[in-house]
């Protein structure tokens, strides 16, 4: 008969160096292993909602930003579609162009971050800094086109706020040439360590019923094994135009829908944004880089959903107009938020250690989740 | 314990050089609460990276309050979190300094206005050293700020304030 | 027991991968910048601090109406006919004083938006980054050029200016028919 | 030295006192270096600088680090075993300071001359376990109870695989005495431990491969009994916040650091003890071919501090490389790899040496 003891609660952040911001984890520990897990939100809420409602059209736009801060280009993305299709216009093709381009190079840099503190969780400190140093290129990319480092404001309704500079195609082709092997030597240092393959291999297997039934989107879901990607499901902007693959899960080390399943995802996904760069960058056409569109944005009455492939899911905007300068709702669905309600379920029956092993795995940002 | 608690009446040689010793000490190596709350955190991490390398100044992030130093308050306070914050500047042991980060950390930043969750300013909560503007602020936005910090720091002297 | 020397094997030897990677970068040549004794030119359109070049300004406004944090606040005061403001570089006629031009650099997010709508561009960021201050009021930026007391003076004139066209426009309307009325209660909202 | 000391005053007290200053003096100054070059060899490895603004490449860093510390205020936790508490750093470091007195730096530089040396350093470095533990547990925090249990568990295993391949040593050269290990490998790199020792035969050549793989399993080994990554979970920043040292600030918290990385240097001094010669030179003596015999000691403790760096920076350098394992895998690793490795090639070294 086994013994009957009490279990323990452990309170892990909002001031914890790895929950990724400000997410705090009430953890029932018999020993080291988990019984439950609480995830407990709220404490980076923004009041984005309440600021869309007081805000014209464009100036909802850096409040997207600061959403999902690691994507802000993605973010500026899928809101300005949605106010693009309420409006019932048509954007030129050098913007489609140069959207798709900084859309990647964005998924680019937010998957950086999210493998190397996925990899810094786990205590490689290296390999953290050397995606930080190679972050730092593509952020140098966008402070050269639109002047912002981390939250852009880019993409504007109808157009873009700058047109790219002279020598942006050049350096985004040297940045490419640099990338490629960086990937290569990182899978070296750290995606086939053996202690990371023991962290990560096996932790936090998500089945795909499972992923389906909670509504996981993004790397995660295809971490699962299933292709499903918007880019291609539900394809908006010119995604149509490029040759591209959607990476699946396939369980090399371990079982399918691992934590390893998910973090190998990111990583073969930024070889994918990589390939379609590549095709984008030398088709960019001539032209203006806004549309034909009134000085005072106002659309007409109506709803509209759009979604697009977040670097974490599926971020969907629902935009309420009731005709006025200021939308009356914009309603986000946030892919970081929904991915989190899969984590309980992950964590059950693993150690404390697996915890932020599979918190980082599911790559959340807080901004996103509470908005 | 800490020697800073005792203060002396005459400022004499002897003072003022180890007061100058001790500044150099505690403005060299100032380590940060490695605490990140929303978009600043991310420039803050860059900060530490290679490009910028906050190591250079001495400072490394401690994850416990305990051994740290300062706290970067980098990014949006809310009113759930304001309260989180000031628990653990009072678990920093004395003496301690508090960077504010960017807009939000300021005054509420975007959010004064309609952000009813958002806390406006972290000056309302404990004491700040430095503000450094930006929304994000640029990585060597934050590098000045330090080195205002230790501008400051250097000034600090055991004698009496009354002196 | 193949699996378990295998294991073995592999963790030894993936360590020495790591190992030799993290050697090579020993010895390459480090990517800092070493900020204060080093400075790095900033792109052309990097968005920082921002200024107002207050003699072009002509207080029309509109970059306050376009901040989605409202951290510009401008206040206005009327010419008076015979004064000559000037014009701004580009040739637009200035008419009003602009008595406060504050910009709560705090608050500001940099988000670039108020710079397009300006008829004069005078309003645009700079690349100055470095303004960390001690006081959260020193944030407060203040262009107006006017010093407070031509402000005062400024609006005082108008103030005049404004009463005596009412005298006259009252011994105007005293001696004409009563139907005007209306439109004195207008200008008289409009001074509020 | 000791030896030495007394002679020269008379008296043991005045030598003993004198022996530990000398030794303490090496610890604080060793542990100033080696912070200062754990960061930035850390920093180098990962395109950095590392610490620069305080002298040549920022030499007094950890200077005025330690200066800060004496500045922090003390803050003991209400809810915390005050005694223990206070105890526990002070413990910590004794037992890392007590596994000095046996650790010969050269042929006359040494604590003191013990018979069991080898024994008597594996059981005072093992010492640490209680202090980790009381620490843990006075702070009254949860993290640090959990990095406790954890470092006494791993703490205490690793001690097996570790004493499994002294014994190989020993049975190989006879002796528990440090100073007569390091005697036996004479002069000249060829004759080291790893190298199958002096003796020239078969057996030397057969002894290479398991001499190797016996220092492989005691690195790794004492790599896990000072909590260095990849086996620093009870630290484990990204777990455990702290671990057992959550609770400690200022010079507590500075005494901890003290004795981890002068436990650095003592396992790794082992390292060089059991394998590496030594205080032994691998190319023979200055000293002696230009017949300055008082040269040669000097030189001895050179090598000695030099292969010792040697091995704390391997220990970095792995440190910034690898991930950290998950408590339950680290048991794994011990018990279920280094252990049975270890005792094959206890099995074969014993057979070899027969021969």
């Amino acid at each position: 008969m086994a013994l009957k003891t009490e279990t323990m609660i452990l309170n892990m952040g909002p001031q914890h160096p790895s929950t990724h911001g400000v997410l705090r984890l009430e953890l029932e520990l018999d020993g080291e292993l988990i019984v439950n897990v609480k995830p407990h939100i709220g404490y980076l809420h923004r009041c984005f909602e309440k600021h869309a409602e007081a805000m014209s059209y464009p100036q909802v736009i850096p409040y997207t930003d600061r959403m999902d801060y690691l994507a802000s280009m993605y973010n500026n993305f899928g809101y300005v579609i949605a106010v693009e299709k309420l409006l019932g216009i048509q954007v030129p093709e050098r913007v489609e162009y140069i959207r798709v381009i900084m859309g990647e190079l964005q998924r680019i840099a937010s998957h950086l971050v999210a493998i190397g503190t996925n990899g810094l969780d786990i205590g490689a400190f290296t390999p953290f800094l050397y995606l930080f140093r190679d972050r730092e290129k593509i952020l140098s990319l966008f402070e050269m086109t639109c002047g912002a480092r981390l939250l852009y404001n880019y993409m504007w309704v109808g157009g873009l706020s700058h047109d790219i500079h002279p020598d942006f195609v050049r350096l985004t082709k040297e940045f490419i040439n640099y990338f490629r092997p960086t990937i290569t030597e990182l899978n070296n240092l750290l995606t086939f360590n053996k202690i990371f393959i023991e962290r990560t291999a096996n932790i936090g297997v998500l089945p795909l019923d499972t992923a389906i039934n909670y509504g996981v989107t993004g790397p995660s879901l295809r971490g699962s094994g299933l292709a499903f990607d918007i880019r291609k499901e539900d394809t908006y902007s010119i995604y149509d135009r490029f040759d591209f693959e959607i990476p699946v899960g396939q369980g090399l080390v371990g079982t399918v829908g691992d934590s390893w399943d998910r973090y190998y995802v990111r990583i073969l996904e930024m070889e994918q944004s990589l390939r379609i760069i590549e095709q984008a960058i030398d088709q960019i056409p001539d032209g203006d880089v806004k549309a034909a569109i009134p000085k005072r944005i106002k659309p007409p009455k109506g709803t509209v959903y759009t979604r697009v492939e977040n670097p974490r899911g599926e971020l969907g905007y629902f935009i309420i107009s009731d005709g006025n300068l200021n939308p009356f709702r914009v309603k986000v669905r946030a892919p970081s938020f929904v991915n989190l309600e899969v984590f309980g379920e992950l964590c059950k029956g693993h150690l404390v250690a697996d915890v932020i092993a599979i918190l980082g795995s599911i790559d959340i940002v807080l901004g996103e989740v509470d908005r | 314990m800490g020697l800073l608690d005792k203060e002396f009446s005459d400022g004499n040689v002897v003072i003022a050089k180890v007061d100058d010793l001790f500044n150099w000490a505690r403005l060299s190596s100032v380590w940060q609460l490695g605490f990140g709350l929303a978009c600043c955190a991310i420039e803050m991490m860059a900060t530490s990276a290679s490009h910028y390398d906050f190591d250079r100044f001495g400072v490394i992030p401690r994850n416990t309050p305990r051994q740290a130093d300062a706290i970067i308050i980098s990014g949006t306070v809310t009113l759930k979190m304001a309260t989180r914050i000031k628990r653990l500047y009072e678990q920093i042991p004395d003496p301690k300094y508090i960077i504010s980060m960017g807009s939000c950390a300021n005054c509420g930043g975007p959010y004064w206005e309609h952000g009813y969750h958002v806390l406006k300013g972290i000056d309302r909560v404990i004491p700040v050293d430095v503000y450094v503007p930006g929304c994000p602020p640029r990585p060597e936005a934050l590098l000045e700020g330090l080195l205002k910090l230790q501008e400051k720091i250097r000034n600090e002297s055991l004698r009496k304030k009354t002196v | 027991m193949k699996q378990y020397l295998k294991n073995t094997w592999y963790g030894i030897w993936t360590v020495l991968i790591g190992m030799k990677i993290t050697f090579k970068h020993l010895f390459t040549p480090a990517v800092t910048i070493q900020y204060p004794d080093v400075k790095v030119p900033l792109p052309e359109r990097v968005r920082n601090r921002l200024y107002v070049n207050i003699d072009d300004c002509i207080g029309c406004d509109q970059c306050s109406r376009a901040c989605p944090v409202n951290c510009i606040e401008i206040e206005t005061v009327k010419s008076l006919p015979g004064e000559n403001l000037g014009t701004t570089s580009n040739g637009k006629k200035k008419a009003l004083w602009v008595t406060k031009f504050n910009i709560d650099i705090a608050k500001c997010c940099y988000c670039q938006l108020c710079v397009p709508p300006c008829p004069t561009e005078c309003i645009y960021m700079t690349d100055v980054y470095e303004f960390s201050e001690f006081e959260r009021d020193n944030l407060v930026y203040k262009f107006a050029n006017l010093t407070e007391e031509e402000a005062v003076e400024k609006k005082s004139n108008y103030e005049k200016f404004q009463a005596e066209k009412e005298a006259s426009r009252q011994v105007g309307a005293a001696a004409s028919a009563k139907p005007e009325t209306p439109v004195k209660t207008q200008q008289e909202n409009k001074n509020e | 030295m000791y030896q030495f000391l007394f002679n020269l005053s008379g008296s043991e007290i005045i030598a003993t006192i004198f022996t530990a200053a000398v030794i303490l003096v090496f610890i604080l100054l060793f542990v100033l270096f080696a912070v200062w070059f754990e960061r930035k060899v850390s920093a180098h490895m990962q395109d950095r600088l590392g610490p620069m603004r305080v002298g040549w490449h920022g030499v007094l860093q950890t200077i005025a680090d330690f200066v800060k510390m004496l500045q922090k205020e003390d803050i003991i936790a209400t809810e915390a075993d005050r005694k223990l508490y206070t105890i526990a750093p002070v413990l910590v470091f004794t037992g890392s300071f007590a596994a000095y007195a046996a650790i010969p730096f050269s042929s006359k530089l040494l604590g003191s001359e013990v018979e069991v040396g080898i024994f008597y350093l594996l059981a005072v470095s093992s010492f640490v376990v209680a202090g980790i533990l009381m620490a843990g547990w006075s702070s009254n925090n949860k993290y640090s109870l959990l990095g406790a249990m954890r470092s006494a568990a791993q703490i205490v295993s690793y001690e097996i695989p570790t004493a499994l391949v002294v014994l190989s040593i020993v049975m190989l050269t006879g002796t528990l005495s440090l100073e007569k290990i390091s005697q036996l490998q004479t002069a000249y790199f060829w004759n080291w431990n790893i190298f199958g020792g002096p003796e020239f035969s078969l057996a030397k050549f057969l002894l290479i491969p398991f001499m190797f793989v016996g220092f492989l399993i005691i690195y790794i080994s004492t790599l896990a009994e000072v909590n260095r990554t990849p086996f620093d979970i009870p630290e484990a920043e990204s777990e455990l916040v702290a671990g057992y040292f959550t609770e400690y600030c200022g010079m507590k918290w500075a005494m901890f650091m003290l004795s981890e990385y002068a436990n650095m240097f003592a396992v790794s001094a082992i390292v060089t003890i059991l394998f590496f010669g030594g205080y032994q030179s691998p190319f023979g003596y200055l000293g002696n071919s230009i017949g300055a015999e008082w040269l040669v000691p000097f030189e001895q403790a050179f090598w000695f501090i030099a292969k010792g760096i040697f091995f704390v920076f391997v220990q970095m350098w792995l440190r910034w490389t690898l991930p950290r394992l998950r408590v339950d895998q680290l048991m794994t690793v011990c018990w279920k790899y280094l252990i049975p490795y270890a005792f094959l090639n206890l099995i074969i070294v014993g057979f070899i040496s027969l021969l």
